[in-house]
């Protein structure tokens, strides 16, 4: 537990589940699910390097404090777009969404 | 602050699987369990877990803004959501072997790649190290060399919660 | 003074203060909304224009002022009022978020112009999910077509993705560098790019931003925006978007410039597919934007040939290529916007008898188009030869003749298009012929000349894009 | 600058004032057509003025002059845009303003009264601008640039009755298939430049003459370019295109088919005639396409009913036949053919465009019962026309021909010359089938009376489109015997630049075999035709009606067109028949229609990478950047 690749490897099997998540699911919140589950693979990378290689150990925590910011805006944005989609398509069943096509 | 109690002996190693196994299987309910709900309660448990290894990488600061925001704020907000939209009583197609192989498959490529990386690569520390863990520092930081990301963010936060009011308005003309 | 290097930023921060103010008004005002808009973007121009010879850093070096950065920001100026101009009519945005339609526009143009300043990692990721959000947020706001929440959607699912392979890339460079500044990478990356971390974190970087240029395979979401969004959005995330997306790529793929074979022959590969793809689907489709969307898809391509270049006439050729792309596409686009007053997606055939309707809008969608083709003497022409020119020197023969047939195949569809406007006689009998304004005619005549003009004279221009692409670090 | 160089001064105006013309009819002028033409025809005929000033000016210049001026700086690369002043470009400047201003006259009658009649005009000014930059052009770049610019007026102009549906086709298919010559054409300059390093019309001349260029260089580079003729003068096997392109109006062809556009080709082969004359195989190449050319599209001529068919097929067998000429080395020949048939041709042209303007047909056989030859200007004027075609002496098709002929006795594989002296036969004789089909009608049907009155309201308009035709036909007559002087022109300048003397005294010498043979055989042609369709109660139906599938043969073009649908099938349908059974399958005749049918149904096979489901797409950018970051692991 004291060693860089270890949370290296963590945090590639989180980013690999939150990719595996956003291609399998069918909802578009478990997908949302899966999107925040990659940022926190990339925070958790940055934290990581932040301990063990970093020159100044703060930049990887501010690093980590501003994805959190911007996941919080991304889920803002992404949530209520799907509920604008629901209430267009009366599902969140991101199948149900292929009127664009060509 | 110092992540230094934790770093040794038998105790913490068995924290830190508990910690590890926290994550992961908040992870796997997360995307793999197929009740809404029970993904974003997979959610708060794997993200716990991240905060609790951020406490390992010796940040409790940054350990508990991540309780405070992702599981406090963000999760919140996703079961609003699932309570707004009622996804839970929609009926449940069956899941289709193709998408699952090909996504499962994909997952793999990337995380064979990432592990290259990591083995591959030969990571080496930075020749002067500042070993500074104090939240002084962080708003220091913060102040100066990302003043100007600090201003930024309040914007995009700004915009996404406009954004967010005026998308999930609910209009009259609209279905 | 060191705050006059913000100027422009500043400038446009205050204006969407005063949009935010109008839209917490209580009555709307559509006219008056569009008229400050319009006033404050144009002046806009004027700003980012008296900036343009200032350099120096800011933020503690997070923030770098330049010729290239200036130069971004006035092409980016110009976007911003190219598509405000043709904002009179927003038919299907309902009429009391026009001020925040606006507004959006104008977040969506300072992060843009954050993102071609930062040499901050962190800077830089910030300003770019400030010009996405925004641009996700202006997708959806469409009403009355069914399908701009389904492009929306899809639009912010696959941006997601992309900005967390971004994310994920950055913190891989942080590791492998422990620098998070542009320059000092710069400087590093010679022995960086040995490290698979190095390599693979910057191609993880780099397909977050060819997300944003639409390359191929990070195209996807496309079509799907610009038939979804309504004909402004589509206008602008067309235009100004797609200029501060092929400055950000020079910027990244700058830092390789020490000539990495193996990424040289995955944006070679990248280039060949965007453009072959781009031109083979555009082929078949019937409503214009889409059309158009697969267009920018090869456009992209055609880009990505100066880019991988990695040499300042390589970028320069490119940044000239991304302001005939600029004018030519707004010329399009404007027409589309003018043809359909509702704001309905136009198809193709209901172009016919446009050159009836009015002559001077035909004209200006015949050069553009003729532009987008690459037919002398158009400033098309002479951007493709250029970034052609530029892969010569390099000795990347087969990929100029890709090109080269490439803008053969992508004739046969704009072909389509002007025969739909020029040849085609509509269905119905009576053609209500165009109104075009006086300020509307100033602005064509503008935008023809520019596209002739440019591409007769254009080395002033490219000098000036040369001397801002030597400064890049 | 230009006051103290006039010379500079009339290139700048010949080129420019067409463009400003075009500029103002298009932007201003559109709605007074009468301004419109006034324009036009003002601008072109101010720079056929100053193209013969120059003409003159420089006829005892013995160094081309070149006035360059930097356009683009990349690199270490200078492209340079200005004027290239020799005698070739003299020669043709004052070829394409004759040629354009007759026209432009001509069409006040031809297209008075169409609704598009400033649009016309616009066209043929930016035409007219394109073809004499084109001329003049010193780089190979800008060569190019405004050979392409040709190619898009041609489209403007041949698809102008956009109404009818074949001939926006028709437009599209010219344009399509010019440019995929150009595709060539564009790599062979490309390489030229990459391993030469300059693409001076000048320089590459005669460093490929002092032997610079390695001579495998010169024949692939030569040989792509020479694909650039292909397209653009309709060699085989992109000949079909022009048969097509007769759709516009008929003053078009006359400009594009005769003397300007298709020319270019042959212009562009003369102009670098030193630098493809450093290879022989190049050269031999050229030969071998000219003559296969040249044989087609004769006998595509001789089953042809359409007017303006017989006269595009025989078009292509005339610039077979330049083709031929220069890749035999006579390099005198091929021009003063140009040129000659630049004259006659045009006046083929526009005296057939005054039968279907008074008619409303193209069929000859048709023209003929209601009386054509009771319009005796035209028909005159046709007569010489065809003369000077089929190259009886004393008009000018027979020295042209002649000195081809020359050119190909000099080559020592004489089978060359066998197949120019076969072409004569056959060009003597469709030609003539058409003259005795408009002279000597079966039938006559009784319009005389409908005649007189249709004269009366026209007369004005049937001048217009006569003087054009009186002035074409006396040149015609006596162009011929100016060929001595014509030759010292151009050789004294070639000679000069280039220091060779292909063949120049040779020439000379040329056997009085040859003519004779020529005479005979041209005669035996005219009598075939005489035979079977002059002579009182002839069948008038040719030999080959005999022959029906032969016949047949020629009629469907030697089936090329089935061909290049044949073989699209092949590749590209056959293996994809289900995706495209959503696609509806019209019948298709054209060849390149099919071409462009192929890329279409490639565009379906491409789209089917984008799906509509969203997650698939991630799948597929996933995956791909997978396996680029794979490989970056090495």
């Amino acid at each position: 537990m004291n060693n860089l690749t270890l949370y290296l490897l963590i945090s590639a099997v989180l980013f690999s589940f939150g990719l595996v998540g956003v291609m399998m699911r069918r909802s578009l919140i478990a997908i949302l699910v899966s999107i925040e589950l990659m940022l926190n693979a990339a925070s958790l990378n940055f934290m990581a390097f932040n301990k063990f290689l970093s020159p100044d150990t703060s930049i990887g925590q501010i690093y980590t404090l501003f994805i959190m910011g911007i996941a919080a805006a991304e889920a803002a944005i992404a949530l209520s777009i799907f509920l604008a989609l629901f209430r267009q398509l009366r599902s969140i069943n991101i199948e149900r969404a292929r009127e664009l096509r060509g | 602050m110092n992540g230094g109690v934790l770093s040794q002996g038998l105790l913490p190693q068995l924290a830190f699987i508990v910690v590890v196994g926290i994550t992961f299987c908040g992870a796997i309910i997360a995307v793999f369990h197929r009740n809404i709900l029970y993904n974003v309660l997979g959610l708060a448990l794997a993200l716990c877990g991240v905060a609790g290894l951020y406490v390992f990488l010796g940040s409790l600061f940054i350990g508990l803004m991540q309780l405070l925001i992702y599981v406090g704020a963000i999760c919140i907000a996703m079961v609003f959501a699932i309570m707004l939209s009622r996804p839970v009583h929609l009926p449940k197609p069956k899941r289709k072997v193709s998408k699952m192989a090909t996504s499962i498959f994909a997952g793999l490529l990337i995380l064979g790649v990432n592990v290259g990386v990591i083995y591959k690569t030969a990571w080496q520390p930075a020749s002067e190290r500042k070993l500074d863990w104090s939240v002084k520092t962080i708003g220091d930081f913060l102040l100066t060399r990302y003043v100007l990301v600090f201003e930024v963010i309040s914007l995009v936060l700004l915009v996404a919660m406009l954004g967010a009011i005026i998308i999930s308005r609910y209009n009259g003309r609209t279905s | 003074m060191k705050t006059l290097l913000f100027l422009p930023e500043i400038y446009y921060t205050v204006m969407a203060l005063i949009l935010f103010l109008l839209s917490v008004q209580k009555v709307a005002n559509r006219r008056r909304t569009f008229l400050v808009a319009f006033g404050l973007a144009s002046l806009g121009v004027f700003v980012t224009l008296f900036a343009v010879k200032m350099h120096g850093y800011l933020f503690y070096n997070a923030y770098k002022v330049d010729l290239f950065s200036q130069v971004f920001k006035f092409m980016l100026a110009l976007g911003l009022f190219f598509v405000v101009a043709v904002c009179d009519n927003l038919g299907d945005i309902s009429e009391r978020e026009h001020a925040e339609f606006y507004l959006f526009l104008v977040t969506c143009t300072i992060g843009m112009m954050m993102l071609v300043s930062a040499v901050e990692l962190l800077t830089f990721y910030i300003a770019l999910e400030l010009s996405s959000y925004s641009l996700y947020i202006l997708v959806p706001l469409r009403r009355g077509v069914g399908f701009d929440k389904e492009a929306g959607v899809k639009y912010i699912l696959i941006g997601a993705t992309a900005s967390a392979f971004l994310l994920f890339g950055m913190s891989l460079l942080f590791g492998v560098a422990h620098t998070t500044y542009l320059p000092e990478l710069f400087k590093l990356f010679p022995s960086l790019i040995t490290q698979p971390a190095g390599a693979v974190g910057l191609m993880l970087v780099l397909a977050g931003l060819f997300f944003k240029q639409a390359v191929f395979p990070f195209h996807f979401w496309a079509p799907d925006v610009y038939q979804g969004a309504s004909n402004q959005v589509t206008t602008y995330i067309a235009t100004a978007s797609k200029v501060a997306a092929i400055a950000i790529v020079i910027r990244f793929v700058g830092l390789a410039s020490q000539n990495n074979e193996l990424l040289v022959k995955v944006l070679m590969v990248l280039s060949v597919a965007s453009m072959t793809f781009g031109n083979l689907v555009a082929i078949i489709q019937k409503d214009i934007k889409r059309l158009l969307a697969y267009s920018s898809i090869a456009h992209a391509g055609y880009v990505l040939i100066g880019i991988l270049t990695m040499d300042t006439t390589g970028f320069a050729s490119a940044m000239f290529y991304a302001l005939a792309y600029l004018i030519m596409n707004f010329s399009c686009f404007m027409v589309i916007v003018k043809v359909s007053p509702d704001g309905r997606n136009v198809w193709v055939k209901d172009l016919a008898g446009l050159h009836k309707r009015s002559p001077l809008l035909a004209m200006t969608l015949m050069l553009g188009l003729f532009g987008l083709a690459g037919i002398p003497p158009t400033v098309g022409f002479t951007g493709k030869f250029l970034v052609f020119l530029a892969a010569m020197q390099k000795g990347y023969l087969a990929l100029v003749i890709i090109g080269m047939i490439n803008a053969t195949i992508s004739l046969y569809y704009y072909l389509i298009i002007i025969k739909a406007a020029y040849l085609l006689e509509p269905d119905t009998d009576e053609i209500p012929p165009l109104k075009v304004g006086f300020g509307l005619k100033m602005l064509n005549y503008g935008l023809i000349a520019a596209i002739v003009l440019l591409g007769i004279a254009p080395s002033q221009l490219f000098d000036i894009a040369k001397a801002a692409a030597s400064v890049l670090y | 600058m230009f006051t103290k160089d006039p010379i500079l001064l009339a290139c700048t105006v010949t080129v420019v004032l067409p463009f400003l013309s075009f500029l103002t009819i298009i932007c201003y002028t559109r709605k007074w057509e009468r301004v419109s033409c006034s324009i036009s025809i003002g601008a072109i005929l101010t720079s056929l003025l100053c193209a013969v000033y120059l003409f003159v000016a420089t006829r005892h210049f013995t160094e081309p002059l070149q006035y360059r001026l930097p356009w683009v700086i990349s690199g270490k690369t200078i492209i340079p845009f200005g004027f290239l002043v020799d005698h070739l470009s003299m020669l043709m400047l004052v070829i394409v303003a004759v040629i354009a201003s007759l026209v432009q006259i001509y069409s006040l009658g031809y297209m008075a009264g169409d609704p598009g009649f400033s649009r016309y005009y616009a066209c043929q000014s930016l035409f007219a601008w394109a073809m004499m930059t084109m001329t003049v052009a010193p780089s190979m770049i800008q060569f190019y640039i405004f050979w392409e610019l040709v190619g898009l007026a041609s489209y403007l102009l041949i698809g102008f009755y956009y109404e009818k549906w074949s001939a926006s086709q028709a437009g599209k298919k010219a344009f399509v298939v010019t440019r995929i010559g150009d595709v060539g054409m564009f790599i062979g300059l490309v390489i030229l430049l990459l391993y030469y390093g300059n693409l001076s019309i000048v320089d590459v001349n005669s460093a490929a003459v002092a032997k610079q260029i390695p001579v495998p260089l010169i024949t692939i580079s030569a040989i792509l370019i020479f694909c650039g003729v292909i397209g653009k003068s309709a060699q085989f096997p992109l000949l079909t295109w022009l048969p097509d392109a007769m759709e516009g109006p008929t003053p078009v062809s006359a400009l594009l088919h005769s003397a300007t556009m298709v020319a270019a080709g042959v212009y562009m082969f003369a102009r670098l005639f030193p630098f493809f004359a450093g290879s022989e195989q190049a050269l031999q190449f050229a030969l071998l396409i000219g003559t296969i050319t040249m044989v087609l599209s004769s006998t595509m001529a001789m089953v042809a009913r359409d007017i303006k068919q017989v006269w595009a097929y025989s078009t292509v067998s005339q610039l077979g036949y330049m083709v031929m000429a220069l890749g035999a080395g006579g390099y005198f020949a091929g021009m003063f053919h140009l040129t000659t048939h630049a004259g006659f041709k045009a006046l083929l042209f526009l005296c057939s465009g005054v039968f279907i303007h008074h008619y409303h047909t193209n069929d000859f056989f048709v023209m003929s019962r209601q009386g054509a030859r009771n319009l005796k200007v035209p028909m005159v004027c046709m007569t010489i026309g065809a003369l000077a075609l089929s190259g009886v002496f004393p008009f000018s098709g027979f020295f042209s021909k002649e000195s081809i002929m020359v050119a190909l006795a000099h080559h020592p594989n004489k089978i060359w010359l066998a197949a120019g002296l076969f072409g004569e036969v056959l060009t003597a004789y469709y030609t003539f089938r058409l003259i005795f089909v408009m002279l000597f009608p079966k039938e006559i049907e009784d319009h005389g009376h409908h005649e007189e009155e249709h004269h009366e309201g026209e007369s004005i308009l049937y001048w217009l489109m006569g003087w054009p035709l009186i002035i074409l036909a006396s040149v015609t007559c006596v162009l011929g015997f100016f060929e001595k002087q014509f030759e010292h022109y151009l050789f004294a300048d070639f000679i000069l630049a280039h220091g060779m003397e292909h063949g120049a005294e040779a020439a000379q010498a040329g056997g009085h075999w040859l003519t004779i043979t020529a005479i005979v055989l041209v005669l035996i042609g005219v009598a075939v035709a005489w035979l079977e369709y002059g002579r009182k109660g002839a069948s008038q139906e040719g030999f080959l009606s005999r022959m029906p599938a032969i016949e047949k043969l020629f009629a469907n073009r030697w089936y090329m067109d089935h061909f290049y649908r044949w073989a699209l099938d092949m590749i590209i349908y056959s293996g994809f028949t289900n995706i495209f059974t959503r696609n509806d399958r019209r019948v298709i005749d054209g060849g390149i229609d099919g071409l462009c049918r192929g890329t279409e149904g490639s565009g379906r096979i491409a789209s089917f990478l984008q799906s509509n489901m969203v997650q698939y797409n991630i799948f597929v950018m996933v995956a791909i950047l997978g396996f680029v970051a794979l490989s970056f692991l090495g």
